[in-house]
């Protein structure tokens, strides 16, 4: 029910929706789709380092934490490192429900806990340098939001 | 003195030009091992010199403290921020 | 920018995905889609039924109203009607913007108008009879909850 | 005298036993002309008789209130709640 990856290959979003809403039960499925954009000074390559061991340990427990808070047949994440290109897809996360209010606030809990929970680092490299991505306090507070005692269910 | 495998990821990595080493300390803490380390030379003084950019993790699990007791881990993180999505 | 399809046949929901996708500026692209589940006297067949000529005008209000709500650089929505089995895909709308709030919010917001503004009917067939399907008084709720003053932006 | 079409859908079309018509009428709105075609014929009475459970669109948009007025609508639709997506 929880498939993790953490791969430097692309991956087949269409491939891993279809497996998702596999079995009779599966209504809703919502899927997000994270891609390198271009930035202002011309990006050459977004390079991302993880923590091979840990990054697959976090994601695992973010899924199931989701799956523990809405009623999911499934729930995918995958995450790609190494160098990437713009237009490239960096990740995905999908979430199987019989109703769709379950799968979209989950595909959300799991964005804003991957992002500052997730050990991924991305260095963005241009023609005039290489600059680590600032995280933004912004991810801090949607993250923040699940644990307010009047987080959606 | 116990042995530690300490992991340095992203601009800790490389402000400190390596990527893991083991550590050998009495250290209880990982504050009391930064600081040790900050000691040690000027280039893991450098890394941690701004700690609220400092996260660490320990046998994987992230910390929220870096007053968290060393205990029994035996493998130590230090990174900034996480960026991924 | 905005791509209503009102069709018969099944449709690509990778190739959609990735269509959207296209351009630099695009960062995050959110799809949801509704699939026919089985019920429990067993499903034999979803029939849908529509309104062609208002079909397509309330999908394409309903997706410039998102448009114009949140920063998208595109949104499809695309509807089958005609006869379904259990498994098949009814729907999906996608959204794509330079932020995973947007994307998302928007996706949200163009399920809760579909369900309750866009003219489809659905009935369910099985071995012992026929029944339309009743509209939820929560899908007229979670409409309702973009036109409070709070409403999310 | 005004000439509408006037489309039925779902349990509204099954229950009056067509889907499209032409109606020539004096009603001003859309709820005068639910009554009169109440006055037809018992299946449109039966078809009409839970008027909470039915919409109206006036030229392909949807209408608030069954009180609005037909004004220059060349289409009026009734039909039950939407349960698309």
């Amino acid at each position: 029910m929880i498939r993790v990856i953490v791969t430097e290959g692309a991956f087949d979003l269409g491939a891993e929706a279809a497996r998702l809403e596999d079995g009779p039960e599966t209504g809703a499925v919502v899927t997000f789709t994270g891609r390198v954009r271009d930035v202002a000074d011309g990006l050459a390559q977004m390079v991302i380092e993880h923590y091979p061991g840990m990054t697959e340990r976090a994601l695992t427990q973010i899924a199931e934490q989701a799956a523990t808070r809405w009623p999911l047949s499934g729930v995918t994440i995958i995450h790609r490192y190494g160098a990437l290109v713009p237009g490239d897809r960096i990740m995905m996360v999908a979430t199987a429900s019989r109703h769709r209010e379950a799968a979209f606030q989950a595909a959300e809990f799991l964005m804003d806990y991957l992002k500052s929970r997730a050990p991924f680092w991305k260095k963005e490299i241009t023609a005039t340098g290489a600059d680590w991505v600032v995280a933004r306090a912004e991810d801090d507070a949607a993250r923040d939001r699940w644990s307010k005692p009047d987080a959606a269910q | 003195m116990k042995s530690f495998q300490v992991l340095y990821f992203a601009w800790l990595r490389e402000r400190i030009g390596l990527g893991r080493e083991t550590v050998e300390t009495d250290a209880t803490t990982i504050a009391d091992l930064v600081a040790e380390l900050r000691r040690r030379e000027a280039r893991y003084d450098l890394a941690f010199s701004d700690m609220a950019s400092v996260r660490a993790a320990l046998d994987q699990d992230l910390v929220d403290d870096l007053n968290t007791p060393l205990g029994d881990a035996r493998e130590v993180a230090f990174f900034p921020p996480m960026t991924g999505g």
